[in-house]
This record gives structure tokens, C-alpha cells and sequence, in this order.
């Protein structure tokens, strides 16, 4: 057993954190949010240069990281200046890419070089993260696929060059069976899309495909056979949402003690006050517990896929719980001010709140958990008869 | 024991439910159903329509315009006003500076100003926090001094709701500099017009502009303006702060807000189904709904005991607290409803006549605005740990 | 609308108090539980002289009160002594006994007289507080009728001279058509019963009926209907049980705040340390939403089935949970000491928890408050749109 | 990073796993699986078994007779022990005064007590609180006054968990009453067959004797048996309370408290189905299990930190703290599972060889039972408040 980063890990780790906190202040953020594209394409070349992009693949893909790890550090560091760039769509289209073959490689490059922004297309306005449920559909027409649908707040859907956009070959609207991912380039006649901010300061956008017409090579990987690519590069973003979740909990919670030991009333700082101490220590505790079902996931990544998605489930669970608990700790114990868009907190509780509902809230990921381990234990039952030992009583 | 309304409640309640169902304008119930901005004006519009059926200031004994509504029937009023989504009204020179002039200001004063309260001539914002004080009311640090007929106000007041609008402000400011805490402190009523007087605008975290900064340098306030005798401020503040409020557990507030949430989470699907129908969120429905049943009844008897000569006390804290707790629930139970249609901010969409496409259901316009924003709830108006410290003041007499 | 109660139902309320508070003390009550029966004749006999038995039912039963609020301040005043004597099995048969007319109306006489004592034999292993799970089965024999099966968990099984048993005439196991209920003697061949304390001070039996032949007569009510019989007196049960909750908390919140008020630790009471004081608001706070469920509850136990049924489901859900609370926050904030037998305390505390075991947990009664709450908008919807109004979106 | 152990740790969980499964009665590990009471000859056994594999005082060093284990190891045996429903050590001797001696004593203590420990030739008990004292642990009231080679003890003890077993008492009492508080404080060894010293059970609320009052009236005791030096016993005090402990968070018997409840839901029914699938309650199982998979890890990372050099602080009140929650809750969810079967009460059924008819499920003769008693978790040892009191003052710094 060894809670230790490698030395290459830990040096990246270090790197960006203090690349994040001298060079990312809330004010830049704030900014960079109000611009056109809602993220700042200079600063993404700058965080390419760093290899930061770089460390969320692996060297066969061209980077020179890809673990579980590496997402997690690259994301906490993150998290602690809520950066806007497209860390989670690259990550989350990158992955699938990377998976596809040699094909993709050059794509895979370009996002590595910071030179295009891919972003994944999958939900649905009635999926409410449900990740097999997919109405859009591609019918085959001749060599081509037409594709038509919609697809619900898609992160930077209106500022990606390449979607990757999920849908139906077959099946029935809830089968993991007969999805298929389609690769398209945003110009793509057909391609209609609706660009909007987010509350946390992000920006997504709904994407309708009204006839999309697609040569067959704009398919990634076999057809009707998308959903464990889907599920692997999701479950890749679910372990960096939760990172960056840390991350930013973190910067909330040092925010917040400082502001107990600083703040005075009744004469006396209110972090001397037994009531918001305990409170606090209740923060900080959940916060660890958080850190652990983060490092949990990132260990589970490479395991087989109930352990993995059973530790990705939990961890993003924690997090929307935890997630929401320090948010809204956190501006309760700064009282008013912690109510002001002048202070920092806030943007952090913001973006805290809203991990939640990306990829999968508390509930979704607490019934998926369930439902994973009673998959897991109908297997390990037939396995343990098989074997002749009973599980003892 | 009776929780059924007796025949002359449930004739008033039919009378209230005529009134919001043929008199107020489509309009505005359709802006506060859709979560949209209201105006000054379609606040105007509202009091005006109230005043019109002398239902404005209702917590006002009748001599002074009230309707002379026992404290069911304020209950019963605010609940079903709630319910129809009508607008809310502005609580400062109704809830809070008509009762202190009532009961400590000189017959002038109630002549000039409540009235004015009524017809709308004046617009009043609350001079009570100031910047580092927070719950600490008692630390007052803008003085008035006296310069012949009038004060000479300086310094800073924060948190003003809807300040932007005032053109009158109630104050608490310390008159006598040498007295402790509470002693020395005077009720100062400002013209917002006057000479060194200036507003600026907090924005809050959902980015709307709803509280000020008030700052006041040599502001001239004539000595007539003095509520309740020089150094006698605390004691008016500290009946407004008490003040009998039916409506500090915001059931009215909850209990439409839980038909939004029931609404909503059969309309929302989730693996096909109405989002209703999922353990979890069932669940999470259904415990908000028992507490909100339980909290109706825990107000009502709260009023009850009022009426009966009863004075609210820890209870009020209590009914403060839980109400709190329960519409901030409600908020986030709706939030999380819409999924990731949470996420969306179109801010055009919160204003009057927006006509672009709407994104997602129909509350994700302001599902999680609505979450954000009222995380004050917990806070202003005395946080629930100061309505905490008191309830175990009063129980434990610590 | 008015919270007042008659002037009988405070007199009766206050006599009952000022007897429980003056004549049954806990060092009383330790005695009588370990006596044999696990409560007194003589006790009962006295209840019944000072007319709280004849409190639980109406005057054309026999009684004096029968209304929600009349259950609802015996059972309060009850719950503040932890009262040993059979109130609830008394008035769990004696409701249904009271239905089945005029040939019941002798023993119920003597219920209300305490010359007999009674009890509901329903629970059965399997069933985990489903009331409609009734596998004991009563098959006809010529006139007679042939019931076996077992009963658990049945209160003072082993002392009652009456039982009320539930079993199937027809239907499945799970059916709420097809039971039926039997008046029982004790002594009948064929009832095997297993008596044993409980964790809560009290008594309670395992019946077993092994061929136990009954004559036509011994059915209370229509054959297969009795479902309904049934669930109005578990209903008037979980009223009683949800009010002699509350009673316990105010007595368990009296001791707490006591003991706050005069332990000293670090040189000064307990009570001064806010962190303590805030989570006795918080207790405070509960218990008074716990006395507002009982309040809906007694109010509703005249209305329609589903209104009624909700708003007793509503309460013993929220006396499960705030009960719960009330016994750990109460043990936890004495320390030590809250775990000793010789406190008082720790027995209101066990009580509090043990009333979640009985006649549904805190789990049951929030599934079947919402399955109940979806049927009524299930009808209320076909109303809706049998008038032709529909439901504003 | 890497959770998963080395082949050298794989190698000796399977050593200690082959020891349980092959070397420990299995009489002992049906009482403990059973909920059954453990006797005095039970615990003396299990100490003797492991005593005799070098295992007993895994805390110690090697030249006192530990078995030289690191961090990974002893939290690999405690958790093994658990699962295996192995009884537990009792750790007076063991893991608080050995850890004493071994630091403060003089080699004469340590050469005549610590074999003891091991050999089973003292049975220790825990002379700390004091009626009154609570988790003011420094307030001791007990004198000892020296009188040529004796102190002469008066006062009372209490909480002496096992001391009716108990020949030996390590005891913290005050050895100069004009000090202040943590002054003036001494850490004697005390023969319990002295006369004078009187032990009275304490019932705890589950009926149990499990701790003790202790009454200490003009006791002798030798002056060698005084620990590093008179006055000086708050040293010792802390070292013995801050005293590194792998197991503070009960992760071992949490984890087998996870594997039961989960045998015992899948074997319960309700409406016909496994309670396991009942989504209310198998949303309570699966986010204790969650708690706890993240509080492996947390307490892990710990141990390693511990382990690498690093001091754990405030880190280790956090695991005793949720530690003791989700052993609570655990506790919790079996009492619920048991439905109506949480109320009988068979106290001859915890006993050894009892062979009368079982009522309900297996668990249902301790599951309410072990709910109530480990109320005390969060109570002893530090309560949970005083804990977070310390999170706050090593955090906050205030």
C-alpha cells in the first residue's frame, strides 16, 4: 500500500497548482467567463504548453499520463481556481476518441496541442442522466448515416469544432444496445445549435440535428456498440468532476476559516463560537471523506468494470452530497457576504452545487451504486455455487 | 380541537380566493409563476390594487387603515396569496416602520407618514445593518448629531433591500457616542433625496441587484424626523424586530412551492418515468411534504396561542428556523428536478415579454437562481443561529 | 379553527397526568416489569376506576370519548410515566371488537371495566410491518373453522384472555381480501404461546395455532372483509403509539434540559456550551413538529380512508424519526451517565426507539405514504378529468 | 498512489487469516457472532492463544515482546480479527498502560509488569474518570498523600470498564492539591486486593455489568509503584490518551458489522422480497457502505501518514468520530432490520449453551441490544463533541 504520488506526478500536481493560483485569479475567471466563446482559447494553448492536456492520455494516445491519478490531480488543481477551459469536454470526447483506433490519432493530437475543441454530445432532455438512454437516431441511408435528434446542454457545444454525439442504430430507447458514436465536425450542414451561459459561469449549449447526413467514417468505433466506449469516457469525466469538486472544496473551505478566525462579532472572532466550530469540523471531516472517495475511484479505474463503475458511483455520489454541504456551510458561516458576487466563495459554492448535476447526481449515482452491487452479488452468488461454498448465513 | 376553518373563515378565505382570481392581473401571477424580475412598478401595481380593497396593511388595526383581521384570517390571506402567485408585498413601510410609528410615533408622524405608506407616495428601505456588524444590531456605528433643528448623519448602512427604489429610509443611528451598546442609539427617519446621500448596489451572487450599500455623509435630517425620543432608538428596534410576524415560517410560500415540486417531478422523466416515481426522489418529496404538514400545523398553533393572549417567543424562532429550512429544501428539491437543465442562465429570460426559445422545462429559468438566491433565507432577518441562540436562551436560561 | 381542548378531554388529561406523575414512578415501574405478568391487575383495575379505558371508546361502545384527541391525551399522559399496563392492546382489540356489534358488546364491557384483557395477534414473521401479509390460514370444517399459523411479536400474548387473530380465508398471501378475524379465548386447544420480556420494559409472545378449532361464532365481522376492520385499529394503534411518543420526549427533553442546567464541566453547566445548546434547539425544534404530526393525525382519524390513513402514516413516519433523535441526542448530551439503568432516562430513551418496531417503522410508513398519496392523485385525476378541469402545468 | 497491498503485506494477511482460521475455537468466534457474552476465561484464552503466536501486544516493540509490525500489518491483523469474529483484545494492559511503561517507567516496572501483561498474569483496569469529571479528565480529585514507602489513596473512580475482573488498576491521582488543574498529578499502580479499594457494578441501560464505581478509601501503595515521577502524571495521561491507535476508527468491525447487515437484508423479507431490495432501505445500506469504503480509505492514508513520520492530530479525532457514526449506523440498520424482533429480550439467550427456542431472526437476541450499548461509542473515550473541540482548535487555532 503506498498514498504516494509518483515523483512525475506530484511535479505536475505542484506545477499547476501554483500555475492555477498566480495566474488564474477570480478576476481573470471572471472575464474570461463574460467573453464571447466563455473560455479563453489563448489560456487553453498556455495549459497545452504545460502538458496539463497532455497528462489526461496516455503515451500510446500521445500524452504522457492518462491514469486515474493523473485526472485526479490535474483536475483538484483545477478545481482550486475554477478554471473555465475545456478540461472535462476534451477529456470526455478525448477519451472516446483515443479508444477508436488509429483513425482518431491525429484528432487526438490536435486536442492534446490545444489546436481544437472536441466536446461529447449525449444527454437528452429526458434522459436525466440516465447514460443508455438515447432517442436520437442515425438510420444508415446508402454509405451514409442520417442523423436527427437533440441533444441537452452540451458543455461548449456551440464553440467545439468536433462533437462527438451519441445515437440509436437499434434497440429500444433505454437499451444499452445499438448506441452508436458519430464524430462531427460543427459545420456539418444539419448541425443546429443554441448557445447559452451556465450558472457557474460555464457555457453549454442545445444541440438539434435535423438530418444530419454523415459518411460512415464519422462513425467511432462498431456500430450499436458506443455504450461501453460511452461509459468508459464518462466515467473518466465522473472521476474529474469529482477532482475538481475536491479541489474547489478545498479553496472553500481554507476561504472559510479564514474568514472564522478573521470576522469578528460580539467582540470576539466567530470562529471562537462552539456552535460554527463544531459545524466546521463536520465540514472538514466530509471533506477528507470526500479526498477518499475520490482516491477510491482513481485506484478503481483500471479494475474490472463493476468495481470500477461501483467506486465512480459512490465517489460521485459523496461528492453531490459533500458537494452541496460545504457550498452551502460555506456561505451560511460567512452570513451575508457570503451572498455577494464581489466575493469568491460564492463562484465556488456555485460551481460546487452544479457538479452535481453533470453526469449524474447524488440520487442517480446512490441507485446506480445499488444497482451495481446487487448485479455484482447475483454474479458472486452463481460463481460461489458454481464453486460449491455457500456464503455463510 | 378543531383544525378545520369555522363557516366565517372558510367565507372569508372565499372572499380572498375571489379576489385573487378576478382582480389580480394575469400578468404579474404569470411573471411570479415564471420566476421573472417584478419591477418597481408591478410592485406599485400590487400595493395599489391592495390599498384599493383596504387589505394593504393588514397587520394595522383599523383606526389607521388596517383591515382589522384577526390572525387566522392574516394567515388565510397570506397563504392563498401565496398560492395564486401573486406578488409578494414590500414588507418595509408595511411590516416594519407602520407598527413602530403606530406605537411610538407622535400623532404628526402617524398623520404624515402612514398615509403615505398606504398610497404609495413614499418608498421605504431599512437603515438597520452596517458593514461588520451583521447579527450584531447593537453596534451602531453611524452617528447623528444634533445641529439646531436638525441631525447631521454620517456613515455607512449595507444589506438595504430593494434601497434603489427608496426615496424615505428608517435608521437606526447613535446619538450619543459615550453610551454602551444599546443605550444612545436613535430611530432616524432619511430622505434618500437628500444632499450625501448615495446607493450602491450589491449584486448577489445570482448576479441580480436586490440590496444596497447606503452611504450617508452630512445628511441633514430635520429633528422632527426623531421616532420614539432621542436615545431611544433600540427600544424601536427592538419591537420591529419582534414585531408579531403570521408569516416568519413562510408556509403560504412552501405550501405553493410544493405543488410547483409535485408539478414539476411529473412532468420531469427519468429511465421513462415520472421523476415522482423514483425511490430517491419520492422520498425526498414526501419527507419535505410530512415536515410542511407539520410545520402548517405547528404555525397555526403558534397563532393560536397569540390570539389567545399568548406572546411568540422561542417558538417564533422556532417557526423562523424550520420554515427556513423547509422552503430552502423545496428550492433545492426543484433544482435538482431539472437535471442538468439546472445548469442554463439566460438571464433575458427573467424579464417581461422575453420571447426567445426556452431551454429545457419550464422552471429551469430559475430553478437554480431561485436555490441560490434564497440560501438568505437561512440568514437575513436574524440567522438561524442567532434564532438558536435565543431559542435556548429562553429554554435553558443560559 | 381552534387548539383548545373540551373542557372533559383537559380534565381527563390533567387527572391522568397529575396520577402518572404522582403514582407511577419508575422505580414503580421497574418492579412491575419484572414482575410476573409484566403488568399489574391491580394498576389496570385503577385505570379503569379513573375511567382512561373507557376514554378510548365512544358512548355507544360503552365508553366516554372514542375521538382521535381523546387517544391522543391518554396516550400522551401515558407515555410520560412509560406506563407498563395494557392500554394498547386493549385498544387495538377493543376497536375492532367494538365494530362487530351487538354480540361483542359484553367483552367489550369488560375490557372497559379491566376485568379482561385483550390483544391483537396479527404480525407474523415474514411480514415486517406489511398489514395485508397474513399467511396464517383458517380453512371452514363444517361449521367450524380450523386456524393455523403463527403470530409474532404479539403484546402480552401471553396474558391476554382474549385474542384477536387475523388469517386467510381466501387469497393470496399478500392480499388485503380474504382475511378474517377471530375472537379467541386463551385457553382454546391448539395455542401454543412463548412468552418473553421485551428491551423496552414490556411483554410480548410468539402465538402458535396448531389446528386450533373454532366455532362459526368466533368470527368478528363478514368473512374475507375483516382488512378493514383491521386498518382502522392499527390506525387508532398508531395514533396512541405516536402520542405516547410524545409524551416520552416531553419527559426525555425535561431531563435533558435539567441535566444541561446543572452539570458543570470545565467550571461552568453544560448548557452554557452553544454547540450543545444549539442541538438541543434543534431537539426542541423536532419535538414540536412530532406533536404536530399527532395533532393532524388525531384530526384526521375521522376522514376519509386515504386522508386518514396519509396523516397517520405522516405521524408515525415523523415520531420514528424525531423519536430516534430524541433518544440518541438525549443519551448523547448526558454522556456517561445516560447509559446507566439507575437514570430514569435511558427507559424513555429505549421506548422512544422501540415504538419505531411497532405497527410500522419509520421506513413502512414514508413508502406508504407516498404509494397512498399516489393513489389519491391517481383518483383525484380521473375526477379532475371526469369534470373536464385539468391541473394547471 | 496505490491501494492495494504489496506482496510481502498479501503475504502475512494470509498468515494471519490461515491463524484465525485454523487456531481459534470455534466456540469463541460462535459466542462473538452470536452476540453472547464473553467471560472472563473467554477473554484470558484469546489473550493466551495469541500470546503463545507472539501476537498479543502488536503495539509494542519487539525487545519488550511485540511482534515488530509496521502500520500496514496491524491494520491488516485488527481487521482480519474482525471479520473473523475473533473476540477482541482487552486493551488496559495491552495497548494503554504497556505503552506507558514502556516510555515512563524504570526498568524494574518494566521488567516485573510488561511479561505480566502478556502471560495474563495482571488483569489491568483504567483508573482515569471520575464521578463528575466527564471528559474534564483533569480535574482528578482523588489524593494521594505519601506516608514513608506508601502513597494512601482516597476517592472514587468510576467507568471501570471490566474492573470486577480487574486485579490491577492504573490510576491517575493528585499528588499536590495546591497545583493547578494538570499539575500536581501522579500515575500510581494499584493492587485491587488492597484493602480499602471497593468495587461497585454499574447496570448499563441494556442491563449489562459491564463497568464499574471503584471506591478507594485510605489505600497503601508502594512508592515503586509510582510511574515517571510524582507530579508528573499528565505526561503520562495524554501519552497514554494521544497514543497512536491504527484501530480509533473501528474500520475492522465495521466492515464485518457491513457483511452481516448485508447477510441479515437478504434473508429478512418484506412484502415477500429481501429487505436488501427494499429501495428505502437499501438506499440506508448503501450509503453506509459508501461512508465506509471512504473511511477505509481516510483511515489508511493516516496510517500512512503516521507511518511516514507524520503526527496524527486532529486527523485521528476525525476518525473517531465518523468512525463511531458509521458503527452506529451499522448497529442501527440491523435493529432495523430485525422489524417487530427488535423488542424481545432473552437474557438467557446470551449466554453459552443455551439451547432454548430461538425467537425471529439470528440477530434479533443482540441486534437492539448492541444498538444501545454502543451508544457509548460516541460518549467514551472522548466524546464526539470533546473531539470536534479539538478538529476546531488544531484547525481554527482559536
Amino acid at each position: 500500500m503506498n498514498f504516494d504520488h509518483t515523483e512525475d506526478r506530484r511535479m505536475l500536481a505542484d506545477l499547476l497548482q501554483r500555475y492555477v493560483s498566480e495566474q488564474y485569479s477570480i478576476e481573470k475567471r471572471h472575464a474570461i467567463a463574460k467573453s464571447a466563446g466563455g473560455f479563453s482559447r489563448e489560456q487553453w494553448k498556455q495549459f497545452a504548453e504545460l502538458g496539463v492536456i497532455g497528462a489526461l492520455f496516455d503515451a500510446e494516445q500521445g500524452g504522457f499520463g492518462g491514469g486515474g491519478f493523473d485526472i485526479a490531480v490535474v483536475f483538484e488543481a483545477l478545481g482550486r481556481g475554477l478554471v473555465l477551459e475545456p478540461f472535462l469536454p476534451t477529456l470526455l470526447a478525448g477519451s472516446a476518441l483515443a479508444q477508436g483506433g488509429e483513425r482518431w490519432a491525429e484528432a487526438v493530437a490536435a486536442l492534446i496541442a490545444g489546436d481544437c475543441i472536441a466536446t461529447l454530445a449525449h444527454e437528452e432532455a429526458d434522459s436525466h442522466y440516465a447514460l443508455q438512454r438515447v432517442a436520437t437516431s442515425a438510420r444508415r441511408e446508402g454509405a451514409d448515416y442520417v442523423l436527427s435528434g437533440r441533444k441537452a446542454v452540451v458543455p461548449l457545444g456551440a464553440q467545439a469544432e468536433l462533437l462527438l454525439v451519441s445515437a440509436r442504430t437499434s434497440g429500444a430507447v433505454d437499451d444499452a444496445e445499438g448506441i452508436s458514436l458519430f464524430v462531427i465536425p460543427a459545420a456539418t450542414p444539419g448541425l443546429r445549435v443554441r448557445d447559452y451561459p451556465t450558472i457557474d459561469g460555464g457555457r453549454a449549449a442545445e444541440v438539434v440535428l435535423e438530418e444530419v447526413r454523415l459518411p460512415a467514417s464519422a462513425l467511432l468505433g462498431p456500430e450499436g456498440e458506443g455504450f461501453a466506449l460511452l461509459e468508459q469516457a464518462v466515467g473518466r469525466g465522473v472521476l474529474a468532476l469529482c477532482a475538481e469538486a475536491v479541489g474547489a472544496m478545498d479553496t472553500a473551505k481554507a476561504m472559510t476559516i479564514d474568514y472564522l478566525q478573521t470576522r469578528r462579532q460580539f467582540g470576539k472572532p466567530i470562529g471562537s463560537f462552539q456552535a460554527l466550530q463544531h459545524r466546521m469540523a463536520d465540514v472538514l471531516l466530509e471533506i477528507e471523506q470526500a479526498r477518499s472517495a475520490v482516491i477510491n475511484a482513481a485506484a478503481a479505474l483500471d479494475a474490472e468494470r463493476i468495481v470500477r463503475e461501483r467506486a465512480l458511483s459512490a465517489a460521485k455520489y459523496s461528492i453531490g452530497r459533500i458537494g452541496t454541504l460545504v457550498a452551502e456551510e460555506s456561505i451560511q458561516l460567512h452570513g451575508g457576504i457570503g451572498m455577494t458576487w464581489e466575493l469568491p466563495l460564492p463562484h465556488f459554492a456555485k460551481r460546487l452545487v452544479m457538479i452535481d448535476h453533470q453526469l449524474g447526481d447524488e440520487d442517480h449515482h446512490l441507485a446506480r451504486f445499488i444497482a451495481l452491487g446487487a448485479a455484482q452479488e447475483a454474479a458472486s452468488a452463481v460463481l460461489q455455487s458454481a464453486r460449491g461454498t455457500g456464503v455463510p448465513a | 380541537m378543531d383544525l378545520t376553518f369555522t363557516p366565517e373563515e372558510q367565507a372569508f378565505r372565499a372572499e380572498v380566493q375571489r379576489f385573487l382570481a378576478n382582480e389580480v392581473p394575469a400578468r404579474l401571477t404569470a411573471k411570479v409563476r415564471g420566476g421573472q424580475r417584478l419591477t418597481k412598478a408591478d410592485l406599485e401595481e400590487w400595493h395599489a390594487l391592495l390599498n384599493a380593497r383596504g387589505w394593504l396593511a393588514n397587520h394595522w388595526p383599523k383606526e389607521y387603515g388596517g383591515p382589522g383581521w384577526n390572525a387566522v384570517q392574516k394567515f388565510i390571506f397570506e397563504h392563498d396569496c401565496a398560492l395564486a402567485y401573486a406578488p409578494r408585498t414590500v414588507p418595509f413601510g408595511l411590516n416594519m416602520l407602520g407598527p413602530v410609528l403606530i406605537k411610538y410615533g407622535n400623532e404628526a408622524q402617524k398623520r404624515y407618514w402612514l398615509p403615505r405608506i398606504l398610497d404609495g407616495a413614499d418608498w421605504w428601505c431599512q437603515g438597520y445593518s452596517e458593514p461588520g456588524a451583521g447579527s450584531d444590531l447593537a453596534s451602531v456605528k453611524t452617528t447623528a448629531v444634533r445641529q439646531g433643528e436638525h441631525y447631521v448623519v454620517n456613515g455607512q448602512k449595507t444589506w438595504t433591500t430593494l434601497g434603489q427604489h427608496a426615496n424615505m429610509m428608517f435608521a437606526l443611528v447613535r446619538t450619543d457616542r459615550e453610551a454602551k451598546a444599546q443605550e444612545g442609539i436613535s430611530f432616524l427617519l432619511i430622505d434618500m433625496d437628500s444632499p450625501g446621500v448615495e446607493v450602491r448596489p450589491i449584486i448577489t451572487l445570482d448576479g441580480e441587484h436586490e440590496v444596497n450599500e447606503v452611504f450617508l455623509t452630512d445628511v441633514k435630517v430635520p429633528v422632527e424626523n426623531l421616532v420614539g425620543g432621542e436615545n431611544k432608538g433600540w427600544t424601536c428596534a427592538k419591537y420591529l424586530l419582534t414585531y408579531e410576524r403570521t408569516n416568519i415560517a413562510g408556509v403560504g410560500f412552501s405550501v405553493a412551492a410544493m405543488e410547483r415540486l409535485k408539478a414539476v417531478a411529473s412532468r420531469v422523466r427519468k429511465n421513462g418515468r415520472p421523476l415522482a416515481q423514483d425511490p430517491l426522489f419520492a422520498a425526498r418529496m414526501a419527507k419535505v411534504e410530512i415536515d410542511l404538514e407539520n410545520m402548517k400545523t405547528t404555525n397555526l398553533r403558534v397563532i393560536a396561542a397569540v390570539a389567545g393572549g399568548g406572546v411568540p417567543g422561542a417558538e417564533s424562532s422556532m417557526l423562523k428556523i424550520r420554515g427556513t429550512e423547509i422552503r430552502q429544501e423545496l428550492n433545492s428539491l426543484i433544482r435538482r428536478a431539472m437535471g442538468p437543465y439546472a445548469l442554463p442562465f439566460i438571464d433575458e429570460a427573467l424579464d417581461e415579454g422575453y420571447d426567445g426559445e426556452r431551454v429545457g422545462p419550464a422552471e429551469a429559468s430559475f430553478a437554480a437562481l431561485q436555490y441560490f438566491n434564497n440560501r438568505k433565507l437561512s440568514i437575513f432577518g436574524g440567522s438561524n443561529e442567532i434564532q438558536k441562540n435565543i431559542i435556548s436562551k429562553m429554554i435553558l436560561g443560559l
